[in-house]
C-alpha cells in the first residue's frame, strides 16, 4: 500500500518502494522515443590504426603505417575503455594500404578509421579540388579551407546519425603558414602543434608535445623525421594493431611529398634472459 | 562506456508534476532528475579545516527523503573522545549504525589500552571498520577532525576522510563528504588558507559549508560547526536557507 | 583462443555527442562584463589541446563563451555569428545585447529534440551602458544574471561567487551595505582564483585561462593597468572596449 | 581506467592473445610461442614467456586467459614436485597432462585456458598434448594454439611430415609462428621456443625483427615514385 | 557476535551485501569508490630497482587527494605501487606487508621478491577480480633486483621496466623511447621522472607531484614528492572573512581544561598564613 496520497493514480517511481513491498511488479519497459531517435549502429570492416603528425620548422610532417585490420572496438572515440575489451584475434588483413593522401598543392590528409568512408571522403576532396581548379580563378584550397571543409563534411553526417566512421588529421603549408587540424567522426575539430589519433593520442602524444610543444621552429626536418620514427615504432611495439611498415608525409615550401614505405627496425635483445613470469628461472 | 555520457542536465523548475515520484516511466530521460547514487536519499554533507592549533569540522542538519525535506535537526557529527569528532554523511540508518559501532570500538580500545584513542590511530580503525565491508559497504563517507597529540606533548590538529569502503585520504588543509562534494571542494579550495586562528576559522569553515549547500538540493535545513582548540570546543548552531 | 573473434560481431552504437571538458564563467559589473574560459580540450582522461578557445568575440560589445560538446559549441558560434552579420546587412548596426539573447534562445530551441549539447553565458554591454551576463540551458531557457559559472567545474565555481559576488550567507558589519557591484580589479581577481581553484580540483580545468573584458565607451577600464599580459582588441574608437587577458593555468 | 564502479570490476583481464605450439620429433619435443600479452589492443607486455616450466622435461604453452593459466601452472607445478617427492621419479609428461586436464575440465565455467603440455619422459619419449578450452585432453603429433593458430592450420597441413630430426622441427615450429604472428594482431613480438629432449632443456629465441619473411604485401610507393601531380597541371586554354 | 573485543573475526564482512543487492536491483547505482587514475612505473637500473608514482586520487572528475601516497611499504628492500580502487591496494599490499614480516620471522630469513610476489597474485585471483588493485612490485633480494606488474586477476609479468595505472600508456612511451640496460642511477631517476611526468601532464586521472623509490642492495631510499612540478600559484588576494560575518544561532563551549578549587580546612593544617605561603 501506498501511503502517500499524492501518488495515488499516478505511476509509481520503481527505483525505491519506502514500504518494502518487494518484489514490485515491473511493468514492460516503455520505448523511449528521444533515445531511440538518435541512435544507429553501424559496423566498420577495414580500419586503420593511428596517425601522427607534428609541426617543425619548414611545414608539417605525418606519417601512418599501412596496416587495414578489423577494428577492435571503437578506435576513434576516444574512449577510455582502451583497456577494457576483451578481444582475441583480429585479422592484420592488408598490408599495403596507403593512409595518407594529397589534396590540392598544399595539403594532405591522413585518416585512422573506416577505410572505405576515408576513400569516400578522397574521393569527395578530389572531386572538389577539380571543381576549384576548373574555376580557374587563381584560387586553389589550403590546409586550412580543407580542414573547415571536412569539418562540415563530418558535422553535417553525424548530424544525420550516419556518421564518416574516421579521425582525419589535415596538414600542410601555404602562404609562409603551417596548419595542422583535427576532425572526427563527430565533427569535433581542435589544432596543436603534435597531434595524433587512435593509440598515438595515448603513446605517441607524450613523446610528441615533450618534444614539439613551444620549440616547433628550432625543430629541423631531420629532427622531425627522426621524432615521428621513433613514435611509429613505439606504437608498433605497443599497439596490437599497427605495422612495422609507414610512410611519412611532408608539406613545406616545396610542395606536398609522401615518402616510400619505410621499414621501422627494432630492439629485443634485452628480452632474451626473460624467463616466466614469476619465480620460474629455466 | 559510449552510452555512459550524461544526459546534459536541463534547468527544471521543480513543478510538483516534475516530482521524481510522479514522472512517468517514458518521460524523455533528459528531464526526470535522477539520482546519482545511494548517497542522496537521505543527503547531507560534512567538511572539516585545519588552522592554527585548531581544527573545526561542520555539517548540514538535514535530513531528507530524497527530494523531500524530513527534519532539520539531523545531526552527523558525533564527538569521539574529548578530542575527537566524526562526521557521518549518507544514508541516515547507516549513520545511526556506524555511531554506535563506532562508540562501542573506542570504549573497547578505552578500556583495552587503558587510554583515550588518538585521532590517528581512530582514523586508522574507521578505515578498517569499511573496509572490512568490502563487499557489502556501509553507504557513509566518513570524515574526522581531532587533536593529536605530539610525541613533545603538544597538540596538533589532525583531519582525515575516508571513501565508503575505507580509503583514508589525510589532508594538510581539508576535507568534505557528502552530497555536496564537490561544491564544498570549489568554494574550500578558493577559501581556505593556512594558519587561521580559531575564530577566524569559524568564519571560513561556516562560509563554505553555507555556501556549498545551498547549491545541493540534498543538504542544508541549518548547520553545526565544531571548532576545537586545546583547551575547549566550540559549537555552534548556524542558520540556514530552508529550501 | 579460436573463438571470440567469431561469436559476436562487433556492433557499434554511434552516439552523436561527446563531453569535451572545461569550464567557462562571466560577471557582470556595473560599466563592465568579465567573460573567462579554460582552454583546454579533454575527452576521456586525454587532453585533445591545450588551447581551444571557448569564448568568442561576436560584436563590439558582446562575448559568447560556449562550454559542453566542442563540435556543437562551434558549430553553434559559427551560426550566430552569421546571424549577426545578416543583421548587421539589414540593419546597418550591431545587434544589441538583450536582442542576441534572445536570438540564441531561439536558435537553441528550435534543436529542442536534438539538441546542441552546449552551455552558453553571453557577456557584454547592454543598450544602457550597464553590464550584462545572460546564461542558457542547452535548449535555451535562460535568464540575465549578475554572474554564472558553467561547464565540468560549474559546481566547483558557482557557489564560491555566490559567496564572493552576491555576499551569500555574510552578514554585512554593522551600519554597512554590501555593495551591488564590484569594482574591475575585484572581479578580475575572484575570477582568476575561481579559475585556479577549478584547476586544483577539476581534473578536465587546465592549461589556459582566457579573460575578455567588456567596458563600457566613456568609462576608465580600472583595474586593468595593474594586471600582465593584457591585450586590447577593441576595433573602433567610438565603442565600447574590449580586452583580452591570458593567464597560463596548470597542465597537470 | 575510469572510476572504479565496486559493482563491475571484472573488466580488463589481460589475455594471451597468443600463437603457441608444440611438435614431437624422434628425440625430443619443440615447443614455441610469440610474447604478446594484451588488454584490449594495448600491448601489455610484448616480450613475454608463455613458455612456462612446471618440471625438468615438461613445458607447458599458455593461452587464454594471463591470471587463470598462471594459476594453473603454478598449481601442475607444485602437484608434479610433490608427485616426484613422492614416487621419486620425475613425472611422465601424460601425468602432467592430465592434472592440467583435471584442473581445466573440473572449473570449466570459471577458467579461460587452452593449453598445449610437451615433453620427454623415459617411458615413452617426446609427447604433446593439447587441452583446448572446455578441458578435453587429446594427443596429438604436433598442436597449436590460441588466436593465431586459425591462421595456420592450413600451413601446418600442408607442410608437416613425420620424421623430421629436430633442426627440420624448429624451422617448421618457427615458420608457422611467424606466419601466425604476421596475420594475427593478437600475437607478435618474439618467438620463443624450447626444444626438450632427454639431454635437456635448449632454449631458442627469435629476435621480433629477425622473424622468417613471408609475403608482406606489395612495397607501397609515395608521390615521388608516383607521378600525377596536379601542381603541375595547367588548366585548358579554352578560346574565346 | 563475537565476545566484547575490538577486534571482529578476520576476512570480509558481507551482511549487509543482501540489502546492497536489494537497493541496486532497483536501480539505485551504488556510490562510486576512490579510484586512483594513476601513473605508476618501476624500471631496472644498474644497482637495483627504481619505482616511481604520481600522488592524484580521483573520485569521477574531482580530484579527492592531491599528494596521496602510492608507493607502500612492503619490506625494508620491498616497496610495492599501487593503481585502481584506492582502498583495495591500501589493504592488499598493507596486508601483504604484514603476512611478509611473519613469513621472515617464521624463516627467519631475509624476505624476498617473488613471494610477495606470489602472495599477492595469490589472493587477488581469489578474489577474481573484485579486489581491483594493479601493482608494480619491486625490490632487491638475495637473487638480486626483482621487478613485477600484478594485475587485478592475478597475472604477473617479469620485465625490465613496467607501467601500470590509467597513465601507463603515456609511461610506456617514453621507457620504449628511452630505456637502455645497465643505466647509472641518475639516468634512471631521471627516466622515471620522465615517465611519471608524462603521465601527469598527458593523462588526465594522473597529477601533481612525482615520488620516486630506489631501491639497491644495501639501501633504499624513499624520495618523498620528489618533483612537485604542479604548486599551486599564490592566490590573487585573501579570503580571510570579517569576524562576525556568519550569524549563528546558538553557542555552546565545553571547557576541556579541568579546573579545581582546592579549599583548604584550616583547622587541620595550622595557620592560614602558613598555608597561603607559596614562595
Amino acid at each position: 500500500m501506498d501511503h502517500f496520497p499524492t501518488n495515488w493514480g499516478r505511476p509509481r517511481n520503481d527505483a525505491f518502494d519506502p514500504y518494502g513491498t518487494y518484489p514490485i511488479h515491473q511493468r514492460p519497459a516503455t520505448k523511449d522515443n528521444f533515445a531511440e531517435g538518435v541512435q544507429r549502429t553501424q559496423q566498420p570492416i577495414v580500419t586503420g590504426t593511428s596517425v601522427l603528425a607534428i609541426q617543425y620548422k619548414d611545414g608539417i610532417m605525418m606519417a601512418a603505417d599501412n596496416l587495414g585490420s578489423p577494428p577492435p572496438f571503437l578506435p576513434l572515440t576516444q574512449s577510455d575503455r582502451i583497456l577494457s575489451a576483451a578481444s582475441y584475434g583480429s585479422l592484420a588483413r592488408f598490408k599495403d594500404i596507403q593512409r595518407l593522401h594529397q589534396v590540392g598543392n598544399s595539403t594532405v590528409i591522413g585518416a585512422s578509421g573506416d577505410m572505405s568512408d576515408f576513400q569516400a571522403i578522397q574521393s569527395l576532396l578530389d572531386e572538389v579540388v577539380i571543381d576549384e581548379f576548373t574555376q580557374g580563378d587563381g584560387h586553389d584550397l589550403g590546409p586550412a579551407e580543407v580542414h573547415e571543409y571536412l569539418s562540415r563534411v563530418m558535422y553535417s553526417r553525424r548530424s544525420k546519425i550516419d556518421p564518416l566512421w574516421n579521425s582525419i588529421l589535415v596538414g600542410g603549408f601555404r602562404d609562409g603558414k603551417r596548419f595542422l587540424g583535427y576532425i572526427d567522426l563527430l565533427g569535433t575539430t581542435y589544432s596543436s602543434p603534435s597531434i595524433a589519433t587512435g593509440y598515438g593520442a595515448y603513446i605517441a602524444i607524450p613523446i610528441l608535445r615533450s618534444a614539439v610543444d613551444g620549440r616547433v621552429d628550432e625543430l629541423t626536418e631531420e629532427n622531425a623525421r627522426n621524432l615521428l620514427h621513433e613514435c611509429m615504432r613505439v606504437l608498433f611495439y605497443r599497439d596490437a594493431r599497427s605495422l612495422d611498415k609507414y610512410q611519412i608525409a611532408t608539406v613545406n615550401a616545396s610542395g606536398v611529398h609522401i615518402s616510400d614505405q619505410v621499414h621501422l627496425d627494432t630492439s629485443w635483445s634485452f628480452a632474451e634472459g626473460i624467463r616466466g613470469y614469476g619465480a620460474q628461472t629455466q | 562506456m559510449e552510452e555512459a555520457l550524461e544526459q546534459p542536465q536541463l534547468r527544471v523548475f521543480l513543478h510538483p508534476l516534475l516530482h521524481p515520484a510522479l514522472l512517468p516511466v517514458s518521460y524523455p530521460r533528459d528531464i526526470r532528475p535522477t539520482w546519482s547514487s545511494i548517497m542522496e536519499y537521505n543527503g547531507g554533507s560534512v567538511i572539516a579545516m585545519v588552522g592554527k592549533d585548531c581544527v573545526a569540522i561542520a555539517s548540514d542538519l538535514r535530513l531528507g527523503n530524497q527530494a523531500l525535506g524530513i527534519s532539520s535537526n539531523f545531526t552527523k557529527i558525533f564527538p569521539m573522545t574529548n578530542r575527537i569528532f566524526l562526521g557521518l554523511p549518507g544514508l541516515a540508518t547507516d549513520v545511526t549504525t556506524l555511531k554506535e559501532t563506532f562508540r562501542y570500538r573506542v570504549n573497547m580500545y578505552t578500556i583495552k589500552e587503558e587510554r583515550e584513542i588518538e585521532p590517528e590511530t581512530f582514523a586508522h580503525l574507521v578505515s578498517s571498520t569499511l573496509y572490512e565491508r568490502r563487499f557489502g559497504p556501509y553507504f557513509i563517507e566518513p570524515v574526522m577532525a581531532g587533536l593529536q597529540k605530539a610525541a613533545d606533548g603538544s597538540l596538533k590538529p589532525y583531519i582525515a576522510a575516508t571513501d565508503l569502503i575505507g580509503c583514508l585520504n589525510f589532508a594538510k588543509d581539508f576535507v568534505v563528504a557528502g552530497t555536496a562534494s564537490s561544491k564544498l571542494f570549489g568554494v574550500a579550495e578558493g577559501l581556505w588558507e593556512p594558519d587561521l586562528g580559531p575564530e577566524d576559522l569559524f568564519e571560513t569553515i561556516s562560509q563554505t559549508l553555507l555556501n556549498a549547500v545551498d547549491r545541493d538540493a540534498y543538504s542544508g535545513w541549518g548547520a553545526e560547526v565544531y571548532v576545537l582548540t586545546k583547551d575547549k570546543v566550540i559549537k555552534r548552531t548556524l542558520k540556514g536557507r530552508m529550501d | 583462443m579460436p573463438d571470440g573473434s567469431f561469436a559476436h560481431p562487433q556492433q557499434r552504437q554511434f552516439n552523436p555527442y561527446t563531453d569535451n571538458g572545461g569550464t567557462i564563467l562571466a560577471i557582470a559589473g556595473a560599466d563592465f562584463t568579465v567573460i573567462a574560459g579554460d582552454t583546454r580540450q579533454s575527452e576521456g582522461y586525454s587532453i585533445q589541446t591545450r588551447y581551444a578557445p571557448k569564448v568568442f568575440r561576436l560584436t563590439d560589445r558582446a562575448v559568447l563563451a560556449v562550454n559542453g560538446f566542442a563540435a556543437d559549441g562551434n558549430m553553434f558560434v559559427k551560426k550566430v555569428k552569421q546571424r549577426l552579420e545578416w543583421y548587421r546587412h539589414a540593419h546597418a548596426k550591431d545587434m544589441p545585447l538583450r536582442a542576441i539573447a534572445r536570438l540564441i534562445q531561439t536558435m537553441l530551441y528550435a534543436q529542442r529534440f536534438f539538441p546542441y549539447y552546449v552551455y552558453n553565458i553571453l557577456g557584454g554591454i547592454e543598450e544602457d551602458g550597464t553590464g550584462a551576463v545572460y546564461s542558457f540551458d542547452p535548449v535555451g531557457s535562460y535568464e540575465r544574471e549578475a554572474c554564472r559559472a558553467a561547464g565540468a567545474a560549474q559546481s566547483l565555481v558557482q557557489p564560491f561567487l555566490d559567496n564572493q559576488i552576491y555576499f551569500k550567507n555574510q552578514k554585512a558589519a554593522a551600519g554597512q551595505t554590501h555593495p551591488t557591484h564590484l569594482p574591475l580589479s575585484d572581479v578580475l581577481s575572484i575570477v582568476i582564483d575561481s579559475f585556479t581553484s577549478a584547476t586544483e580540483r577539476h581534473i578536465e580545468v587546465g592549461d589556459g585561462l582566457e579573460i575578455f573584458v567588456v567596458v563600457t565607451k566613456g568609462h576608465s577600464p580600472q583595474g586593468l593597468e595593474s594586471i600582465r599580459n593584457v591585450q586590447e582588441v577593441t576595433t573602433r574608437a567610438d565603442t565600447d572596449r574590449m580586452f583580452v587577458i591570458r593567464r597560463e593555468l596548470k597542465k597537470d | 581506467m575510469e572510476t572504479i564502479d565496486i559493482s563491475r570490476l571484472k573488466s580488463g583481464e589481460v589475455n594471451l592473445g597468443t600463437s603457441i605450439m608444440a611438435v614431437q620429433f624422434k628425440n625430443g619435443v619443440v615447443v614455441g610461442a610469440d610474447s604478446r600479452t594484451t588488454t584490449g589492443s594495448y600491448i601489455a607486455n610484448r616480450v613475454t614467456d608463455k613458455l612456462t616450466h612446471v618440471h625438468d622435461r615438461i613445458y607447458c604453452c599458455r593461452s587464454g586467459s594471463a591470471a587463470d593459466t598462471q594459476a594453473i601452472a603454478d598449481l601442475v607445478h607444485y602437484h608434479l614436485q610433490l608427485h616426484t617427492q613422492m614416487s621419486g621419479s620425475p613425472p611422465p609428461v601424460h601425468t602432467a597432462a592430465t592434472i592440467f586436464q583435471k584442473f581445466c575440465y573440473d572449473n570449466k565455467d570459471a577458467l579461460s585456458a587452452g593449453i598445449i603440455v610437451a615433453g620427454w619422459d623415459k617411458e615413452v619419449g617426446p609427447s604433446v598434448y593439447n587441452i583446448p578450452l572446455g578441458g578435453g585432453l587429446f594427443k596429438q603429433p604436433w598442436a597449436i594454439g590460441g588466436s593465431g593458430s586459425t591462421y595456420v592450420y592450413g600451413y601446418c597441413d600442408a607442410t608437416y611430415k613425420e620424421g623430421w630430426d629436430r633442426d627440420q622441427t624448429v624451422e617448421f615450429v618457427k615458420n608457422t609462428l611467424a606466419l601466425a604472428m604476421s596475420r594475427d594482431g593478437s600475437s607478435g613480438g618474439v618467438i620463443r621456443m624450447c626444444v626438450i629432449t632427454e639431454d635437456g632443456v635448449e632454449r631458442l629465441f627469435v629476435p621480433g625483427d629477425q622473424l622468417p619473411k613471408f609475403w608482406q604485401g606489395k612495397e607501397v610507393l609515395g608521390s615521388d615514385t608516383k607521378s600525377a601531380d596536379l601542381a603541375s597541371a595547367v588548366a585548358m586554354a579554352v578560346d574565346a | 557476535m563475537a565476545a566484547a573485543s575490538v577486534y571482529s573475526g578476520a576476512g570480509f564482512d558481507f551482511t549487509n551485501e543482501v540489502r546492497n543487492t536489494f537497493l541496486t536491483d532497483r536501480g539505485i547505482p551504488l556510490p562510486k569508490a576512490t579510484s586512483t587514475g594513476t601513473t605508476i612505473v618501476g624500471c631496472l637500473f644498474k644497482d637495483g630497482i627504481i619505482l616511481g608514482a604520481d600522488t592524484r586520487a580521483t573520485e569521477g572528475p574531482i580530484v579527492a587527494d592531491k599528494n596521496c601516497e602510492k608507493i607502500h611499504y612492503i619490506t625494508d628492500n620491498i616497496r610495492c605501487c599501487g593503481a585502481g580502487t584506492a582502498a583495495d591496494t591500501e589493504f592488499t599490499t598493507a596486508l601483504i606487508s604484514s603476512n611478509m614480516e611473519l613469513h621472515a620471522l617464521s624463516t627467519g630469513r631475509k624476505p624476498r621478491v617473488v613471494t610477495a610476489m606470489t602472495m599477492l597474485k595469490q589472493m587477488l585471483f581469489r578474489y577474481q577480480g573484485h579486489i581491483g588493485a594493479a601493482l608494480v612490485l619491486g625490490g632487491v633480494d638475495t637473487t638480486g633486483p626483482q621487478l613485477f606488474t600484478i594485475h587485478p586477476h592475478g597475472s604477473t609479468d617479469k620485465l625490465p621496466y613496467v607501467t601500470m595505472g590509467s597513465g601507463s600508456l603515456a609511461a610506456m612511451a617514453i621507457f620504449e623511447a628511452k630505456w637502455r640496460p645497465n643505466m647509472e642511477r641518475a639516468e634512471a631517476l631521471d627516466l622515471v621522472c620522465a615517465a611519471i611526468s608524462a603521465g601527469i601532464f598527458n593523462d588526465l586521472g594522473s597529477g601533481s607531484n612525482v615520488d620516486a623509490c630506489v631501491i639497491t642492495a644495501s639501501h633504499t631510499e624513499m624520495l618523498r614528492n620528489f618533483v612537485k612540478p604542479n604548486e599551486r600559484a599564490v592566490k590573487e588576494r585573501s579570503y580571510q572573512f570579517r569576524r562576525g560575518t556568519t550569524e549563528y544561532k546558538k553557542e555552546e563551549i565545553r571547557s576541556l581544561v579541568v579546573e579545581e578549587d582546592v579549599t583548604y580546612i584550616s583547622a587541620a593544617r595550622g595557620a592560614e598564613g602558613e598555608a597561603m605561603d607559596t614562595s
